[in-house]
C-alpha cells in the first residue's frame, strides 16, 4: 500500500473563480505522519485548497489521491479526511459527548469500539470534566479542543486543520500550538495545517508550503524557508529580513558594501539574497563601513539600524554587549545563504487579475 | 447538475404559487382590460372607471388611507414597546408573552371586540357615562378611528416582535459605546440603534401597510357608511357577479401594493446598499 | 440585557405600565366578550349584564355543524400545515443557499402573495377549481389555504437555514454523514426553532383564513372561521351569539399559541419576516 | 291562545289544500320547456294529485338532499327544529343543512351552472334571486306543490318587483319597519315628515341603515321615494321591465328624484347612518338611537334574545313600506330534484307554517294565517294586522332598485 510513502497527493488541482479566489494547478504531496502547514496571507486561496482535499469544493481540474486511491470525484463522508474548522463548527445541538461520537455513528463503528475510541481520545484532549456539557458552555480553547477530538476520534486518513488556532487569544494560542504538536505526536495523524501565521507554522510544521494569489510560491522544512528561500515573498512573509542586491561568481555572492557570502548552489550574474536580521554580525570597527543609525534595547536583543553605503540594514543581536548609536561597525554574515529567484515579469498583473 | 439541483429544489414552491397565485393574478389583470374567460374584448374602461367614479376613486382613496393611517401611528406605538421589552423589568417575560396574543386574532373578532367597547352606548361609554361624559362618535366615523383602533390592534403586535428583533439583534457594546462617548439616551437611541434597526421596521411597516391594504373586516363592522374601501366594494361586486370590476379593483390594489413596494427596494437599495452587501456571504 | 444605570424605580415603573397595557389592551376586550357571551340582555348603563344565562354557549355546543367544523378545521389545518412545510422546505433551502440568476425576481415573487388581496386569488382560483372539481372539497380547501401560508413558511425557513453555518455542514460530511444524514442529523434539528415559528404562523394564518376558504370550500366544507364568520358578519351581528363564536374560534389558538411560545424563538419569526 | 283554536286552524288550513289539488298541470315559467338537469322526474306529467306518488320513491333512491339558507334567525331556527326533522322523519331522506348568505351561495351556483356541473344546492332560501332567474329556474312551483295551492297571490308571482311567474316559492314574509323605544319615544312619527322633525330635534337619535348595506336602508329610501315623486314619477319608478338606461334617465336625469334626495340629506344632516340591519338595532339596544329602519321578524327575534329593550315596538309610515316574502327556488342544475320538490313542499306545510307564526312571529306568505293566532305577548311586539295587510308596499325591479342605491351614493352621501 505505502510504496510511495505519500498518504496524499495533489496533482495539478485548480478552481476556477470561487466568488473572487481562484486556484491556480497546484500540486503537493503529505508523506505518512508528517505535519504539513500552507501558510498563507488571507486570501491566497489555500482555504479553498482545503476544501477541495475535503471534498466539500468541488475542482475544476486535477486530482486528488489520498493512499493512491483516486478520491477526487468521492462525496466528503467517502473520503477518510477530518477536518477542524477556525469556526471548530461544533453541532451546538449536540452535546460534548455526541459532537465527538458523531462521525463513529456515521461510520458505523460498533459499540464497544466506540466507547473504546472515545475514551481514549477524550484523555488524550483532556476533555473528561466536559463531555455532558452543551458546546454553548464552553470557553474558545475548550471548544477547540472538542473540535480536534471530534476529528481524531474517526482516525482519519488525514487530518486537515484549517487555522484552528486563530480565534484564540495570544497566550492561549501558545498553549494550544504546544498541545498540538504534543498531539500529533501521541497520534502520528498525517496533518495538513492551513494557518497564515508564520510563527504557527515554524513551530510546529515538518513542512511547509508558501502560497500566494492561489498558487503555490515554495516548499520545504521550516528552518531552510525561512534561512534560505528562494521567493523574495517568502522572505518577506517570515518576518524581517534585508533584501540585498548582490554579484554572483560560482558558490559567492558579492555585497555591494564589500565582502561576500557563501550560497549553497552555483550561478552567475546579477541577484537578490535575503539576509535574516539575526544572521548577521556586528563588530565595532573604525575603519568599518557602516554606522549604527540606532539601536533599540528590546531585553534578550538590541535591535540595530545600520546605515552601510546606501543601505539601511536591520540586525539583531543579544543584548550582552550593545554597541551605541554612532559606533562605526563592520558587518559579516554567519551562514550560507541562497539566492532569490529573479520575479517573472508580468507575474504581478496576473496575479492582480487572479484575484 | 448544479442547475437542474436547483430548479428541482425551487420546483415545490415556486411552483405551487405559480399555479396558485401566479395564474389567477394573470387571470385578474388580463380580466381587468377586459380579455379572458369572462372579457369581451379588449378595454380599459374598468380601470379608467375607477378613478372616473366618485364611489371608485372615493374607495380607492380610503383603502390607502385605512393602510396609511393605521400602519404610521403603528410604528409610534411599536417602537416604544419594542424598546421597552429590551429593558428588564418584573413581569417583562409575561408581557413579552402576552403582547403576541393578538398575532393569533381574526381581525374580524379584533373589529368585533373594538364595536363592543368603543360604540356609542359601549363599555367604554358606559364607564365615561359615570362621569357625565361621553364617548362621541368614533365607530362609523368619517375619519375612520373605529377601524383604525381594530388594525392597530392587530398590527402593534405584529411589528413590536420584528422591530424588538431588530433592537435585540444589535449587539449591546454598540450602545454602550456611543454613551461612553458622550450621547445621551436619546441621542444614543436616534444615532445608533434607530439606523442599525431600521432594515426591520421598514421591512415591518410595509408589510404592515400591504395588509391593511385589503383590510376587509375592520371597514365592514366600524368604518363609515361611505365612501367604501375596495375591499368591502370588490365583495359586493362579487356578490352581483361583476368580474370586471372585481378584477379592475384587484388590479389597482396590486398596482398600489407594488409600487409601494417598488419604491420600498428604491429606497432600501438607496440606503442600506452597503450594509447589504457587506453582510452578505 | 441589563438597562444602563439601571435602578430600581424605573423597573417598577416600566413593570406598572405593562400590568396596565396588559389589561387594557387583552383582559379587557377579552372580558367584555366573555360577559356578553354569558349575558340575558345587557342595556345600557348596566355595567355588567342585567342576567346571566348559558343558552348561547348551549345552543352552539348542540349544533351538530359546529361539530363538524371543529373537526374540519383541526384536518385542515393539519394537513395545510404539514404539506406547507414539505413543499415549503427545499425551496427555502434553494433560496437560502444557492446563489443563482433572478434570484431577487424568485423571493419578490414568494413574497407577492402576502400583498394582493386574498379576494382576488381566491376568486380566480376559485373558477378553476369548479373545471376540476375541487370547489367544495377539503383538498380544494387545502390547497387554497396552502397558497395563502406558503410565502411566510418559506421565509421564514428560507432566514432560519441562512443562519445555520455552512461549516457545520462540511463538518458533519468529513465525519461520514452523506446528504440524508446531514439533513436529519444537523438540517433538521438546528432548523427546529424556524421550522416552529414557520408552522405556528401557518396554523394560524390556516385556522384564521377566511376569504377562500369560504370561496372555495363553503358552504360544503365549513371551518370554524368560516361557520362562524357568518355570525359575525355585518348581517348576522347578535353580540352574544357573536361572542359564544370569538371566544370558541379563539380557545385552539390560544392553546396552540400558549403551548408553542415557551418554546417559541421570538428571533427567528422576527428574522424571517422583518427581512424582504 | 288556546291550544284548540291552533289545531282548528291548521285543521281548516290542511282543507284548502287538498280542495287545491285538483290544480292544473304546472308548465315551465320561462321559455316553453323545462330546462333542469336532472330529467328523472317527468316535470310534464307531474300533477299536484300525483306529486307525492311519483316523487318519493325517486326521492328515496337518492337518500340524501342538500338545502341552503341564508342567515335570518327565525326561518333558522325553524328549518332546523321543526322542517327538516319532521322531513327527514317523514321521508328518510337526510338534509345537509347549510347556513349561506345569499351573495355567497347566488354566485356559487352561477358558477356552477355555468359549468354545466350539480349546483352545490338542491333548494335554496335565499333573500335574492339569480339575475339569470330565467335560466335558472323555471319550475313553476306555486302551481306544483301540493301544500302551495293556498299561497297568497300578492306574493306568488313576483318578488321584490321580479316576475319570476312561481319559480320562487314564497315562505316567510318580512316588512320594512320604523322600529322605536317606546320608552324614550313618546309618540311614534306616523309620516316621513314627522320622521325628520323628530330627527331634527332630537340629533343623533334616527338611526338610518345605508341603502348600500342592508335592506331596511333600501327598503325606506325606496319607500321614501313613492313617498315623495309625483304620481307620474312612481308610475315609471314601479314599472317591473325598466331596464338598466331607463332606471337611469328616470333616477339620475330627471327631475324625480330631486325630493328624495332633498329629504333625505335633510334627514342625515341629523341621523346616523349604519352599516347594516343589525348594526342599527346594536344601536337602539345601546340607547343610543331611539328610532331605527328595520325588519319586523329581525326586531321581534332581537327582542325575543334580550338584544333589543322589551320597549321597542315597530311601525309602518304613512304611505306604505315596502315588504315581501322571501321563499326558496330549485336551481335547474340540481341532481337531486325530486328531493328537492318534496322538500319545498314540505316547507310549506300547514303546521309548519303555524309553528313558525307562532313561535317566531315569522309572517306566513298562505292565507289563512293571521295575527289572531300570534300569542298576545308576542303579538305586542309586532305590526298591527290592519297596518300590515294595509301598508304593506312592493318594491321596483332590482335593476332599478340597484340605480337608486348608486344615485344614492352619487347624490346624497357624496355631499
Amino acid at each position: 500500500m505505502t510504496t510511495q510513502a505519500h498518504e496524499l497527493d495533489v496533482l495539478d488541482v485548480s478552481k476556477a473563480f470561487v466568488g473572487t479566489r481562484a486556484l491556480l494547478p497546484t500540486s503537493f504531496a503529505v508523506k505518512k505522519g508528517e505535519f504539513v502547514t500552507i501558510l498563507g496571507p488571507s486570501g491566497c486561496g489555500k482555504s479553498t485548497l482545503l476544501r477541495i482535499i475535503t471534498g466539500i469544493t468541488e475542482p475544476s481540474g486535477g486530482r486528488i489521491l489520498l493512499r493512491d486511491r483516486d478520491i477526487t470525484r468521492l462525496p466528503p463522508e467517502r473520503r477518510d479526511i477530518a477536518i477542524v474548522f477556525q469556526s471548530y463548527a461544533l453541532f451546538p445541538h449536540m452535546s460534548v459527548a455526541d459532537n465527538i461520537l458523531f462521525g463513529l455513528k456515521m461510520k458505523r463503528v460498533p459499540k464497544e469500539e466506540r466507547r473504546r475510541r472515545f475514551d481514549q481520545v477524550v484523555a488524550i484532549c483532556g476533555l473528561e470534566s466536559l463531555v455532558t456539557r452543551s458546546p454553548r458552555q464552553l470557553s474558545g480553547g475548550q471548544q477547540q479542543r472538542v473540535a480536534l477530538a471530534r476529528a481524531l476520534v474517526v482516525q482519519p486518513a488525514l487530518l486537515l486543520l484549517d487555522e484552528p488556532l486563530s480565534n484564540l487569544d495570544a497566550k492561549l494560542r501558545e498553549t494550544l500550538r504546544e498541545e498540538l504538536m504534543a498531539l500529533h505526536k501521541r497520534t502520528g495523524s498525517t496533518t495538513l495545517y492551513v494557518t497564515h501565521d508564520q510563527s504557527e507554522a515554524m513551530s510546529m510544521s515538518d513542512r511547509i508550503i508558501v502560497m500566494k494569489d492561489g498558487q503555490v510560491v515554495e516548499s520545504g522544512a521550516p528552518r531552510s524557508l525561512y534561512m534560505r528561500p528562494r521567493q523574495r515573498f517568502t522572505a518577506l512573509f517570515f518576518g524581517h529580513t534585508n533584501i540585498v542586491p548582490v554579484d554572483v561568481d560560482g558558490d559567492r555572492a558579492r555585497l555591494p558594501w564589500g565582502g561576500a557570502v557563501a550560497l549553497i548552489e552555483k550561478a552567475s550574474g546579477r541577484g537578490e539574497i535575503s539576509l535574516r536580521p539575526e544572521c548577521l554580525s556586528l563588530v565595532a570597527d573604525p575603519a568599518g563601513p557602516g554606522v549604527v543609525d540606532a539601536a533599540v534595547f528590546m531585553g534578550a536583543d538590541v535591535h540595530y539600524t545600520v546605515r552601510i553605503g546606501d543601505h539601511l540594514l536591520r540586525v539583531r543581536r543579544g543584548s550582552a554587549a550593545p554597541l551605541a548609536e554612532g559606533t562605526r561597525v563592520s558587518v559579516t554574515v554567519d551562514a550560507p545563504v541562497s539566492l532569490l529567484a529573479a520575479e517573472p515579469p508580468g507575474a504581478a498583473d496576473a496575479t492582480v487579475e487572479a484575484r | 447538475m448544479r442547475a437542474v439541483h436547483l430548479l428541482l429544489l425551487l420546483l415545490p414552491g415556486v411552483g405551487v404559487l405559480l399555479a396558485t397565485f401566479g395564474l389567477p393574478l394573470f387571470w385578474a389583470v388580463l380580466g381587468a382590460f377586459g380579455l379572458g374567460a369572462d372579457g369581451a374584448g379588449f378595454t380599459l374602461i374598468p380601470l379608467t372607471d375607477i378613478f372616473a367614479e366618485p364611489k371608485y376613486r372615493k374607495g380607492l382613496m380610503m383603502s390607502l388611507y385605512y393602510a396609511i393611517a393605521p400602519t404610521t401611528l403603528t410604528l409610534f406605538v411599536a417602537i416604544p414597546l419594542a424598546l421597552m421589552l429590551q429593558k428588564s423589568f418584573i413581569g417583562r417575560k409575561l408581557l413579552n408573552g402576552l403582547y403576541k396574543l393578538p398575532l393569533a386574532v381574526p381581525a374580524i373578532v379584533a373589529a368585533f371586540m373594538v364595536l363592543t367597547l368603543f360604540e356609542q352606548g359601549g363599555f367604554i361609554d358606559r364607564l365615561l357615562m359615570l362621569g357625565g361624559w361621553n364617548i362621541g362618535k368614533i365607530v362609523r366615523d368619517p375619519l375612520g378611528i373605529g377601524v383604525i383602533l381594530a388594525t392597530l390592534w392587530k398590527d402593534v403586535p405584529f411589528m413590536t416582535l420584528i422591530i424588538a428583533g431588530a433592537f435585540g439583534a444589535i449587539p449591546s457594546d454598540t450602545v454602550h459605546a456611543a454613551r461612553s462617548l458622550g450621547a445621551t439616551r436619546l441621542r444614543a437611541f436616534w444615532a445608533v440603534q434607530l439606523p442599525l434597526a431600521m432594515p426591520g421596521i421598514t421591512a415591518a411597516t410595509l408589510l404592515c401597510f400591504v395588509k391593511s391594504l385589503g383590510n376587509f373586516a375592520a371597514p365592514s363592522l366600524l368604518g363609515p357608511a361611505y365612501p367604501l374601501p375596495l375591499s368591502i366594494l370588490m365583495y359586493d361586486s362579487y356578490r352581483d357577479g361583476d368580474w370586471m370590476a372585481i378584477y379592475a379593483m384587484g388590479t389597482v390594489l396590486i398596482l398600489a401594493a407594488f409600487v409601494v413596494l417598488a419604491a420600498y427596494y428604491t429606497l432600501t437599495a438607496a440606503a442600506f446598499g452597503t450594509g447589504k452587501a457587506a453582510s452578505s456571504r | 440585557m441589563k438597562p444602563v444605570g439601571s435602578s430600581r424605580s424605573r423597573g417598577l415603573l416600566l413593570s406598572l405600565a405593562a400590568l396596565v397595557c396588559v389589561l387594557l389592551m387583552l383582559g379587557l376586550p377579552f372580558g367584555i366578550i366573555a360577559l356578553w357571551s354569558v349575558s340575558d340582555g345587557w342595556f345600557p348603563p348596566s355595567l355588567l349584564p342585567d342576567g346571566f344565562t348559558a343558552r348561547h354557549w348551549l345552543m352552539f355546543l348542540n349544533d351538530p355543524s359546529l361539530r363538524s367544523a371543529v373537526v374540519n378545521s383541526l384536518v385542515i389545518t393539519f394537513v395545510v400545515t404539514l404539506a406547507t412545510m414539505i413543499i415549503a422546505m427545499p425551496t427555502a433551502w434553494a433560496l437560502a443557499r444557492y446563489t443563482f440568476p433572478l434570484k431577487k425576481v424568485v423571493e419578490v415573487f414568494v413574497l407577492a402573495p402576502l400583498i394582493v388581496p386574498g379576494i382576488v386569488v381566491a376568486v380566480g382560483l376559485g373558477r378553476v377549481f369548479l373545471k376540476l372539481d375541487l370547489a367544495y372539497t377539503m383538498l380544494g380547501v387545502i390547497i387554497i389555504q396552502v397558497a395563502g401560508v406558503l410565502p411566510m413558511t418559506i421565509r421564514i425557513l428560507a432566514s432560519g437555514f441562512e443562519a445555520i453555518p455552512s461549516d457545520l455542514i462540511a463538518a458533519a460530511r468529513t465525519l461520514g454523514a452523506n446528504r440524508i444524514a446531514v439533513v436529519r442529523h444537523i438540517l433538521v434539528p438546528l432548523s427546529v426553532p424556524a421550522m416552529l415559528a414557520a408552522g405556528l404562523l401557518s396554523f394560524i394564518g390556516s385556522f384564521e383564513e377566511f376569504e377562500r376558504t369560504f370561496i372555495v370550500g363553503a358552504p360544503i366544507v365549513h371551518t370554524l372561521t368560516t361557520r362562524l364568520y357568518i355570525n359575525l358578519s355585518g348581517a348576522g351581528l347578535v353580540v352574544p351569539v357573536a361572542s359564544v363564536v370569538c371566544l370558541i374560534l379563539l380557545l385552539p389558538v390560544f392553546l396552540v399559541f400558549m403551548l408553542t411560545s415557551r418554546i417559541m424563538r421570538d428571533d427567528v419569526m422576527a428574522a424571517g419576516m422583518g427581512k424582504l | 291562545m288556546s291550544s284548540k283554536s291552533l289545531v282548528a286552524s291548521v285543521a281548516a288550513l290542511a282543507l284548502i289544500s287538498t280542495a287545491a289539488l285538483a290544480a292544473d298541470v304546472a308548465s315551465p315559467a320561462f321559455g316553453d320547456k323545462f330546462n333542469v338537469t336532472d330529467t328523472s322526474v317527468p316535470l310534464d306529467k307531474l300533477t299536484r294529485a300525483n306529486f307525492y306518488e311519483v316523487l318519493v320513491p325517486l326521492a328515496k333512491a337518492k337518500g340524501s338532499l342538500t338545502f341552503y339558507s341564508y342567515w335570518p334567525p327565525a326561518p333558522l331556527v325553524v328549518y332546523q327544529q321543526q322542517i327538516i326533522p319532521s322531513f327527514e322523519k317523514k321521508y328518510g331522506i337526510k338534509v345537509n343543512f347549510n347556513s349561506v348568505e345569499t351573495n355567497v351561495g347566488l354566485p356559487q351556483l352561477d358558477a356552477t351552472f355555468k359549468e354545466g356541473k350539480p349546483s352545490p344546492m338542491d333548494a335554496y332560501f335565499s333573500s335574492d334571486l339569480p339575475a339569470n332567474l330565467d335560466e335558472i329556474a323555471n319550475i313553476r312551483l306555486v302551481d306544483l306543490l301540493p301544500n302551495a295551492a293556498d299561497i297568497d297571490p300578492k306574493y306568488a308571482r313576483t318578488y321584490r318587483g321580479i316576475a319570476h311567474g312561481g319559480a320562487y316559492v314564497p315562505f316567510h314574509a318580512n316588512q320594512t319597519v320604523i322600529a322605536f323605544n317606546s320608552a324614550m319615544v313618546k309618540e311614534a312619527p306616523k309620516t316621513f315628515d314627522e320622521l325628520l322633525a323628530y330627527s331634527e330635534q332630537n340629533p343623533g337619535k334616527v338611526a338610518v341603515t345605508s341603502p348600500l348595506r342592508g335592506g331596511s336602508g333600501s327598503g325606506f329610501l325606496t319607500s321614501l321615494a313613492r313617498q315623495k315623486m309625483s304620481a307620474e314619477c312612481v308610475e315609471k319608478f314601479m314599472d317591473l321591465t325598466s331596464d338598466e338606461a331607463q332606471s337611469k334617465a328616470l333616477v339620475n336625469d330627471g327631475p324625480c328624484f330631486a325630493p328624495v334626495w332633498d329629504y333625505f340629506k335633510t334627514l342625515l344632516q341629523t341621523a346616523q347612518i349604519t352599516n347594516g340591519n343589525t348594526d342599527t338595532l346594536n344601536l337602539m339596544a345601546n340607547g343610543v338611537a331611539t328610532i331605527g329602519t328595520a325588519w319586523e321578524d329581525l326586531t321581534f327575534s332581537y327582542i325575543k334574545g334580550k338584544q333589543l329593550p322589551e320597549t321597542i315596538r315597530v311601525t309602518i309610515l304613512e304611505g306604505g313600506q315596502t315588504g315581501g316574502a322571501e321563499g326558496a327556488f330549485i336551481p335547474a342544475n340540481t341532481d337531486n330534484l325530486a328531493a328537492a320538490l318534496l322538500f319545498m313542499d314540505e316547507m310549506l306545510a300547514p303546521e309548519h307554517q303555524a309553528w313558525k307564526l307562532v313561535g317566531f312571529a315569522s309572517r306566513s306568505p298562505k292565507t289563512g294565517l293571521d295575527d289572531g293566532m300570534i300569542p298576545e305577548d308576542v303579538r305586542k311586539f309586532l305590526l298591527p294586522t290592519k297596518l300590515f295587510a294595509e301598508r304593506q308596499i312592493s318594491s321596483p325591479n332590482p335593476i332599478m332598485s340597484k340605480v337608486v342605491r348608486d344615485a344614492f351614493a352619487a347624490k346624497v352621501l357624496e355631499n
